[in-house]
């Protein structure tokens, strides 16, 4: 059984206007999203700013109220639970965000930061605590007095590790990242993926991965899913997005990663016109008259496209 | 050997911190030759902007120090009075900001912030300049020039508000461009359009660029020459295939090492120990990368390390790029690491 | 810099703790650092030490009583400066005032601070439909003339007397706080700590308590410390209308209020003057303290 | 407040007690009182300045207060003490009155008396006319008795001297459209009214100010209504009337400019012009020291710099008014309309009560606070009424031992040691004590009273540890609140002596509650027929005086004098009540 | 535009029908009422007499139809009639309204006058002597009752130099509409606006000072001075243009200021205007007169911050009210 299955997930932000500021429409952030997750995977999910990754991210965990679909916690339906029954499972699903400088609390050093949800859920003594914040604090590579230090004290790197400490403090079977490494620096970042690969064996979790860049997301994740305007154009395993794209939208974010060997930078460049053209060529291909993607087609048992 | 637009010898700029002056460019040298791009890389603080807001005189000189010289068109920038500084700015030498979100003046038209430059350092007519503006919003690749010419900041996205910038910077044909991490705040896919423009453009007109990225992917696509900073200092110097392909540097070397896109999937990054030093807590004794790779011989390192010209056109700073290799059994194992901030 | 290290953790613990400077600890240093408000600082704390500590050394019986025969003389060796229509000395009259005067401040700042703390926060942490609403009654507040409403308030009370004072003050004045606190609380809300502990599953009032009051604490410290200037000399407009402190109750305002009368402006200075400038150097006082304390909470103006 | 401040004599004040709102507006003085009073200043009555007056002077008056003036300025409808100063440049009186306030024939009219003192005839003279040119006709003055009896007029004016007039209760019930008691001759000159009831106050309160009916508007024909004459500009921008001043230009609540009325019927003006303008409290002083006005009533607490103001001269008058103690002896009965004594009361005893007023230093208050320009009353009818103040009044003084000797008589002595005496039962005796606010002294006079009545061992305490705002003060004291025990009030006085209105059995503004046969009697005898007799009406106040000094309902504290500050080069100007002077037609200006 | 402003008058509504509640309940809670306040104790108006008084006013109804009647009138434009000015309340207003608002209006003019250029240098040149100097002032402007301020100014420029009149709005012997009669006016208002206004420049000094300092260091004041744009140039065109925007907005609050020191001016330069009004009113009981003043100030919020907001739509391209 799958762990997380979302099912045509909405989240439409409402926009006010006229007269008495009454809903004259709405932004359609998320318009339908399908996919599952399978445990112990992670599953990427790409698209340019704005396409409504957040958004997913954050409706699955419940910062977002989702406007309508389903999205099947172990067979629950999260969307449909109460607030009480719901906080059961905020110990199964976690998050890390993408700012390492506002996702950590100031004010606080870094023990409360990482016991707070250990005093949400669990009743524990402070020397308990202290032990177990000590395990994760050290679990993440940090030294042990680091935890009486504040985040200020502690590089971007590091901070994005003291957040992962606090997602995992309480044992999550699903941690979304939404951008974990978009604020670091590549050396910085390749010390969070890298350790984040480390633990997703030790602590077996699955990753909801979400990022704008393909070169991470290639790196990281078994399968992808590609966002456009809300819904998904593509989705597939890395190896069948990358080399093989279908949906023009894929090979032209697939053309924008810079090239790394300077003698083919003209090449490149040809290529990202070539698909331009295509893409204004073969439009209607990809897109119905409202401008609107085609639902998911399948291709094979893990690919699929959005195409007539 | 092409002409230089831009020779800068030994500058060191230094902020002051509570009374004290720390360098955060220092001592750097560097020549940029007529239609080159010549791209700067290193990571976050190592020096680049403030690299760059110097040659522009744009620090605020109550805490700030400015050392050696800034060659351009016959005269050190560095002394220039203000007034004279200000017929350089935005005519000989444009400037391209990192956030196109900010850099643009909220409650000015879009128009009005292109042809401001022209007020300045030209006699052109109102009509003129506004037959200029047009040209330069079409050059730079936006299509309903006469709309966005009359709109505001807010009302274009991001990658629009870029092209803006840019066309900001050339409004007064300069000979040299210097370009902020003009991409870094923008999607992938934009970051593509922008750096193909400026590529086209630098065909078109023929200026020197100094690229400021810590991007090495858009080193790739757009530079000619490559500098590489660490910690106020110029390590590594090249070509760009031959620092691509030959990269000697230690950090160089790790940098292209720990980028995912250069591996295959799920293969180990590589990571650099530690972090780059703040300018108070920099030792500035030695090779500055050494404590990153502590695993090299002291003896390896130079004392006074200096730019050797390892290859021809490549230059390269300390010697322990000899000996440097990455230790295989590192990655994995665990440590704690401190810091000192 | 990485360095490989077993931790004596007590010591390093230790030593951590003292690293990390309280915001009192920060603000200490930016005062220290600051002359103007060091200064300010302490010539503050003599004023208030006096004031509070007054009631030690003077009868407030004996003070309140009554004598006409030594109405409205000057400052002499006995009545430092001098005495007022009823005979009673300015002086100690000046610091049951500035004591009565501050504590006043200091609670319809307090309290209206946090009327306005708790209804900012509400408001800019649910946001949405409760900060809607919260915020129409919010702008219907701030249409209040308050002025005049204090004045018809006044006139109501029956039992009219500082604490009462002060409960009308402070319920009139916390709408702009509450704006204020609300428009960072709503930036706030967008900052993934925030985000973070709702993931936690930590309760919203824990989150607005605990969370984002902290960090926006400063800028309520700050900008109380300001407005408690202007508090001080809340009552002195009012005791100039007529509705000030019930009579009898010394006030800074009480004092000032004799300036109504143009004669006293001119020919007994004593009795209104110190208690002006009293008021003048407090607030100046507080105000440069205040600017230290802003500096404290925004590093990058930091002169420590 | 007070309304005491016509210059044109008793009888243009308006009849009228009301409470002080103690907001320091001292005024009037008799010379011989002032020299049978405690104090030692004394002040002229009249300006010294003897010098010939120029021809069309020009004159500024200052109107001291903080407050706008409303400019109603029509005798029937007006409110504000300001306005009743506007009106007497430029309207007045048909009849004139004397220094006691009773009218003479010496003004635009002349009146006489029947026999049984019911019916006054009032003949107007010839070539009394409207600044508008028309005659003052005796149906003007009938107009104005329509107005105030009429069932729509609202304003404090229909008093008990206008429901006296015959027929005039039916009027305003609405039951008929005439008047009975009030005929008017063919010649429209002169007119008789008719009393229901012959009372002396008569002859200081009877209503004789005309109306312009043909000006502003008649109501009886439905021409116009009183709302509307209220409103109108008639009455407010261009008023009109038969004084000895036109109104040339208002502007509203800061100043009037007046012009001669050449057709004055006295002769010509001797001024140019007035300029009557506001002055703040805070400015008079300095005005007058710069010019800017010629005549202004200085407030008493800028008394001594006044003095050193080298322009100006200072005349002064005792003022019609008295501050007083209280002492709740009751309730008053809604029912029955009357006042009830109590006999539980705290002040039962009136010893008591008298060692409280013999408490009071009442001396140094008005030496000391007041420089001298208040000093310690005696008797409720103040020295103003000259003929029925007892000036040889035996009154507690200012005597502490006394007072201690009286309370030790009637049993109230320190048992518990606590330096304050316990009532004959031995439980505590704590009076609370209601005072208002306003004005600086205020509180410093409570409490000093306060300290006298704790020297003699009564312990008082301020009702609700503070001071009264000036209406809830009055609301609780009209109330009977029961937790008054005592409280200090205000009366201003009008021209007529009696004191029914505020000491009568049936008179709900007897605060104190205070009734007895004797009272009743003294009362009725004072405003009887018999009491047209002078001498009669004399000795029954006097008798009254007495029965209220051993009584003590209440305790008069002070009387006061008000300051008024001249030009000198102001001439002909006075400030005697009756005296020619007083008259503003005769100011003038020398130079 | 007009939509905006429509809704805004619209929501107005409710928010003056709630004000006028509660200051109608709040004025007839006050203790006494408009007799007790005009014939208070007058032995000659008998009990009997005042009841009746009562009656016909209706003050003997209970509130809520008494409050009734009178917004029912109110809608009507008839906010009843004063009891001591025997005047339509209208009437008793109009006349002081013309003078408050000509006060106000120059106190906000050279409130900016004096403000704007101070903020301005204030910022541009921080912690320079200039900077301190205002900063100083601005605290003291803060600090001092407008009360002693009123009454030194007034001493000192009316009394001791003699340079202008003590009180009042215009010398009544000049004829209205000459020239001297403008400059009676201008005479007159002279110290009742400078003292308000010299005080009312703290919070724009405040505002502009800081948000100077904060706009400095924004990027495209960098992209300005990366174009060539001189120093000067780039304060004036950039900087201080962006800053001065705001200031729009405070309009609303500027005049609920202003309402509360009329009141204090009004009556220590025997000015006749709403404040001193307001005050009278409330000591006689006339709450007619009480509740439209106070209406009228929601009214003069509203419309300000309503105005406020359209400047600011106006002079700030981001915000577009449609
Ligand atoms: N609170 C909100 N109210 C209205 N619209 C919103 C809100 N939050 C997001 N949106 C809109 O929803 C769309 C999707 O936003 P989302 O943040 O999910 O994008 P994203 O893919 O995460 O982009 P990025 O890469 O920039 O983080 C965007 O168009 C955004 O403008
Ligand atoms: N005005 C300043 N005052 C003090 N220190 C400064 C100032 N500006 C920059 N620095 C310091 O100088 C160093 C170099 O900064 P710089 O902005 O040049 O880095 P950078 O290489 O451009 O980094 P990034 O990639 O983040 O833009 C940093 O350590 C920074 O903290
Ligand atoms: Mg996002
Ligand atoms: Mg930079």
């Amino acid at each position: 059984m799958s762990l997380l299955k979302v099912n045509d997930l909405k989240v439409h932000y409402p926009i006010r206007g006229g007269f008495f500021r009454r809903v004259v429409d709405s932004v359609r952030a998320v318009d339908g999203i399908s996919f599952e997750l399978q445990p112990g995977e992670t599953y990427g999910l790409v698209g340019e700013s704005g396409c409504g990754k957040t958004t997913s991210g954050r409706a699955i965990i419940g910062l977002n109220k989702a406007t309508s679909g389903e999205m099947l916690f172990e067979g629950k339906d999260l969307a449909k639970m109460r607030r009480a029954e719901r906080r059961k499972y905020t110990k199964d699903i976690q998050m890390i965000f993408q700012d390492p400088y506002s996702s950590l609390n100031g004010r606080k050093n870094v023990l409360s930061i990482i016991a707070e949800p250990l005093r949400n859920f669990e009743r524990l003594s402070a020397k308990e605590e202290l032990i177990k914040v000590q395990e994760l604090v050290e679990r993440v590579g940090l030294s042990p007095e680091s935890i009486y230090k504040y985040p200020h004290q502690f590089s971007g790197g590091q901070r994005q590790r003291i957040g992962i400490a606090r997602a995992l403090a309480l044992r999550p079977k699903l941690i979304i990242a939404d951008e974990p490494v978009s604020a670091l620096d590549v050396s910085v970042q390749a010390q969070v993926l890298n350790f984040m690969q480390e633990i997703q064996e030790d602590f077996n979790l699955t990753y909801l991965f979400i990022s704008h860049d393909l070169g991470i997301i290639q790196h990281m994740c078994d399968r992808i899913g590609i966002m456009y305007r809300g819904r998904f154009v593509e989705e597939g395993t890395a190896d069948e997005i990358y080399n093989n794209p279908q949906h023009v939208y894929t090979k032209r974010l697939i053309a924008a990663i810079p090239e790394m060997n300077p003698e083919k930078r003209f090449e490149k460049m040809h290529l990202r016109q070539a698909i331009n053209q295509e893409y204004q060529k073969e439009y209607n291909t990809y897109f119905d008259k409202d401008g609107r993607m085609f639902d998911l087609k399948k291709l094979s048992d893990t690919h699929s496209v959005a195409m007539q | 050997m092409k002409n230089p637009v831009l020779e800068i010898k030994d500058l060191r700029t230094s902020f002051s911190i509570k009374g004290d002056y720390y360098a955060a460019v220092d001592g750097v040298s560097l020549t940029v030759y007529e239609n080159e791009v010549v791209a700067i890389v290193g990571e976050s603080g190592c020096g680049k902007s403030a690299l760059a807001l110097s040659i522009m005189g744009l620090h605020n000189l109550k805490n700030t120090k400015l050392e050696g010289q800034v060659n351009f068109g016959g005269q050190n920038l560095l002394t220039l009075s203000p007034s004279k500084l200000n017929k350089v700015r935005g005519k000989d030498i444009g400037m391209i900001f990192q956030d196109p979100m900010t850099a643009l003046n909220p409650l000015a038209t879009i128009g009005r912030q292109i042809e401001e430059p022209m007020d300045y350092h030209t006699k052109l007519s109102a009509a003129e300049k506004k037959r200029r503006t047009l040209e330069l919003l079409r050059r730079v690749g936006i299509k309903n020039e006469q709309r966005v010419y009359g709109q505001y900041p807010h009302e274009l996205s991001g990658g629009m508000r870029q092209r803006v910038v840019i066309a900001i910077a050339l409004s007064c044909d300069p000979v040299l461009l210097l370009a902020d991490e003009p991409t870094t705040a923008l999607d992938v896919t934009i970051q593509a359009q922008i750096m193909d423009l400026m590529k086209e453009l630098q065909n078109q007109m023929k200026t020197g660029i100094i690229l400021i990225t810590h991007d090495l992917g858009v080193v790739a696509e757009m530079a000619d020459r490559v500098v590489v900073m660490y910690a106020g200092e110029v390590v590594e110097i090249a070509e760009v295939q031959e620092l691509f392909q030959n990269p000697l540097h230690p950090y160089t070397r790790s940098l292209l090492n720990s980028i995912p896109s250069n591996l295959e999937a799920k293969e180990k990054l590589h990571v650099i120990d530690g972090i780059v030093p703040s300018i108070q807590n920099l030792d500035r004794t030695g090779c500055r990368f050494a404590p990153r790779i502590n695993w090299i011989p002291e003896q390896d390192h130079e004392e006074q390390p200096e730019m050797h010209e390892a290859e021809p056109n490549h230059f390269v700073r300390c010697t322990c790029y000899k000996t440097f290799y990455f230790p295989e059994d590192r990655v994995g194992e665990r440590e704690y690491v401190t810091t000192e901030s | 810099m990485a360095t490989k290290t077993t931790i004596d953790s007590k010591q390093l613990i230790a030593q951590e703790k003292k690293n990390n400077p309280s915001f009192a600890k920060t603000v200490w240093r930016e005062i220290i650092h600051d002359k103007v408000a060091l200064i300010s600082l302490c010539i503050l704390t003599v004023i208030l030490i006096v004031a509070y500590s007054s009631p030690l050394f003077i009868d407030q019986v004996e003070m309140k009583r009554v004598n006409f025969f030594n109405n409205w003389k000057p400052p002499s060796a006995e009545n430092w400066l001098g005495t007022d229509d009823g005979g009673r000395d300015v002086f100690s009259l000046m610091l049951l005032g500035t004591r009565n005067s501050f504590t006043i401040g200091l609670l319809v700042t307090l309290f209206a601070g946090s009327i306005g703390l708790t209804y900012g926060l509400i408001s800019g942490y649910f946001g949405g439909v409760v900060d809607n609403i919260m915020m129409r009654i919010l702008e219907f507040l701030m249409v209040l003339p308050t002025l005049m409403i204090v004045i018809v308030l006044v006139v109501i009370i029956p039992n009219y007397n500082v604490l009462s004072f002060v409960l009308i003050m402070s319920l009139l004045y916390w709408f702009g706080k509450a704006r204020l606190v609300r428009s960072r609380a709503i930036q706030e809300r967008e900052l993934d700590y925030i985000n973070a502990s709702r993931t936690l599953g930590t309760p919203s009032w824990k989150i607005m308590l605990f969370e984002m009051f902290p960090n926006i604490s400063s800028l309520v410290i700050v900008n109380m410390t300001l407005t408690l200037a202007g508090n001080i000399g809340l009552e002195t407009g009012l005791t100039f209308l007529g509705f000030g402190l019930p009579d009898g109750t010394p006030s800074l305002g009480t004092l000032i209020g004799f300036a109504r009368n143009p004669d006293l402006v001119q020919n007994k200075w004593w009795v209104w003057l110190p208690a002006a400038l009293l008021i003048l150097v407090m607030m100046l006082c507080i105000n440069y303290i205040g600017q230290a304390v802003k500096r404290a909470s925004d590093a990058r103006q930091r002169l420590a | 407040a007070c309304s005491g401040k016509d210059k044109e004599g008793s009888g243009e004040k308006e009849p009228g007690k009301e409470p002080e709102k103690e907001q320091e507006e001292t005024k009037g003085e008799d010379e011989e009182e002032a020299e049978e009073s405690s104090t030692n200043i004394d002040f002229p009555l009249e300006v010294s300045n003897n010098a010939e007056p120029i021809e069309d002077g020009e004159m500024t008056v200052g109107m001291v207060t903080d407050t706008p003036f409303e400019g109603t300025l029509n005798r029937v409808f007006y409110s504000g003490v300001y306005d009743a100063e506007i009106l007497q440049y430029f309207d007045e009186r048909l009849l004139a009155s004397d220094g006691d306030y009773l009218i003479t024939n010496e003004g635009a009219a002349e009146y006489k008396l029947s026999d049984d003192k019911k019916t006054i005839t009032i003949k107007i003279r010839d070539g009394v006319n409207w600044h508008d040119g028309e005659p003052v006709k005796a149906s003007d003055l009938l107009y104005a008795y329509q107005l105030l009896g009429h069932p729509d007029y609202v304003g404090e004016r229909y008093t008990f001297l206008i429901q006296n007039v015959e027929g005039m209760p039916e009027y305003h019930a609405g039951e008929t459209t005439e008047i009975s008691g009030i005929t008017v001759s063919d010649d429209d000159k002169e007119i008789t009214i008719t009393y229901t009831e012959a009372t002396p106050s008569l002859m200081s309160g009877i209503w004789a100010y005309p109306v312009p009916r043909h000006y502003v508007g008649d109501i009886m024909t439905g021409e116009t209504t009183i709302e509307e004459i209220e409103s109108s500009d008639k009455i407010r921008m261009n008023p009109i009337g038969f004084g000895p001043y036109k109104v040339a230009k208002i502007v509203p609540g800061e100043s009037v400019l007046f012009e001669r009325n050449e057709d004055y019927w006295r002769g010509k003006p001797a001024l140019k012009s007035i300029v009557l303008k506001v002055v703040s409290t805070a400015t008079v002083l300095e005005s007058l020291k710069k010019g800017d006005v010629d005549l202004a009533s200085i407030p008493t607490d800028q008394y001594l710099n006044a003095k050193d103001i080298d322009n100006i001269e200072i005349l002064g008058a005792i003022d019609y008014a008295y501050t007083y103690i209280g002492f709740k002896l009751g309730k008053w009965d809604e029912e029955k309309k009357e006042n009830i004594m109590d006999p539980n009361s705290k002040f039962a005893d009136k010893r008591v009560r008298q060692a409280m007023w013999y408490a009071m230093d009442n001396e140094t208050i008005g030496k000391e606070l007041y420089h001298g320009l208040r000093y310690p009353a005696t008797s409720l009818i103040i020295p103003v009424f000259e003929s029925f103040h007892d000036a040889d009044l035996e009154t507690p003084s200012y005597d502490p031992e006394k007072a201690k000797a009286l309370l030790d008589e009637a049993g109230f002595v320190d048992v518990d040691g606590d330096g304050f005496r316990e009532d004959p039962d031995g439980n505590e005796f704590v009076l609370n004590f209601a005072s208002m606010s306003g004005g600086e002294t205020a509180q410093p006079i409570a409490q000093y009273y306060m300290q006298n009545w704790a020297d003699v061992g009564i312990k008082v305490q301020l009702l609700d540890g503070r001071l009264h705002e000036f209406n809830s003060f009055y609301d609780m004291v009209k109330a009977d609140e029961p937790k008054i025990d005592i409280f200090q009030g205000a009366w201003s006085v009008a021209s007529d002596p009696d004191p029914s209105g505020i000491y009568g059995r049936t008179s709900a503004f007897n605060y104190s509650r205070f009734t007895s046969e004797k009272n009743d009697e003294l009362l009725a005898a004072g405003t009887s027929e018999k009491a047209f007799d002078p001498e009669y009406r004399k000795d029954i106040y006097k008798q009254w005086q007495a029965l209220m000094a051993d009584e003590v309902p209440v305790a008069p504290t002070v009387y006061r004098y008000y300051l008024t500050g001249v030009n000198k080069r102001v001439v002909n100007y006075s400030e005697e009540p009756g005296s020619e002077n007083a008259r503003p037609w005769k100011w003038a200006v020398s130079e | 535009m007009l939509k905006f402003i429509l809704r805004r008058t619209l929501l107005m509504i409710p928010q003056l029908i709630l004000l006028s509640l509660i200051i109608f309940v709040l004025a007839k809670a006050m203790p006494g009422d408009a007799v007790t306040g005009a014939f208070m104790g007058n032995p000659d108006v008998t009990p009997e007499r005042m009841e009746e008084i009562r009656e016909k006013y209706g003050l003997n109804d209970p509130w809520y139809v008494q409050y009734g009647r009178w917004i029912g009138n109110a809608v009507t434009g008839d906010f009843g009639k004063s009891y001591t000015h025997k005047q339509p309340v209208t009437t008793v207003i109009a006349g002081r309204l013309e003078n408050t608002i000509l006060l106000n209006f120059f106190v906000l003019i050279v409130t900016y006058i004096i403000a704007l250029p101070l903020g301005i240098i204030a910022g541009r040149w921080t912690d320079s002597w200039a900077d301190k100097l205002i900063v100083t002032y601005n605290y003291v402007s803060f600090a001092t009752p407008l009360f002693v301020f009123a009454l030194l100014m007034l001493f000192c420029f009316s009394f001791i130099l003699n340079w202008f009149p003590s009180g009042g709005s215009v010398d009544i012997k000049i004829e209205a509409g000459t020239w001297e009669y403008i400059v009676s006016r201008a005479k007159h208002l002279f110290l009742p606006v400078m003292s308000t206004a010299l005080l009312a420049t703290y919070s724009t000094i405040q505002y502009l000072r800081n948000d100077i300092i904060d706009q400095k260091v924004k990027d495209y004041v960098k992209t300005a001075r990366a174009k060539g744009v001189p120093e000067g140039k780039v304060y004036t065109r950039h900087i201080f243009r962006n800053s001065l925007l705001p200031i729009a907005a405070f309009l609303g609050l500027e005049i609920t200021g202003l309402i509360g020191g009329s009141i204090f001016v009004e009556s220590i330069y025997s000015y006749p205007g709403l404040g001193r009004l307001f005050l009278d009113s409330i000591l006689l009981r006339d709450y007619q007169v009480v509740t439209a003043i106070v209406m009228l100030s929601g009214i003069a919020i509203i419309v300000g911050t309503m105005l406020s907001d359209i400047i600011l739509s106006i002079v700030d391209p981001r915000i577009r009210i449609e």
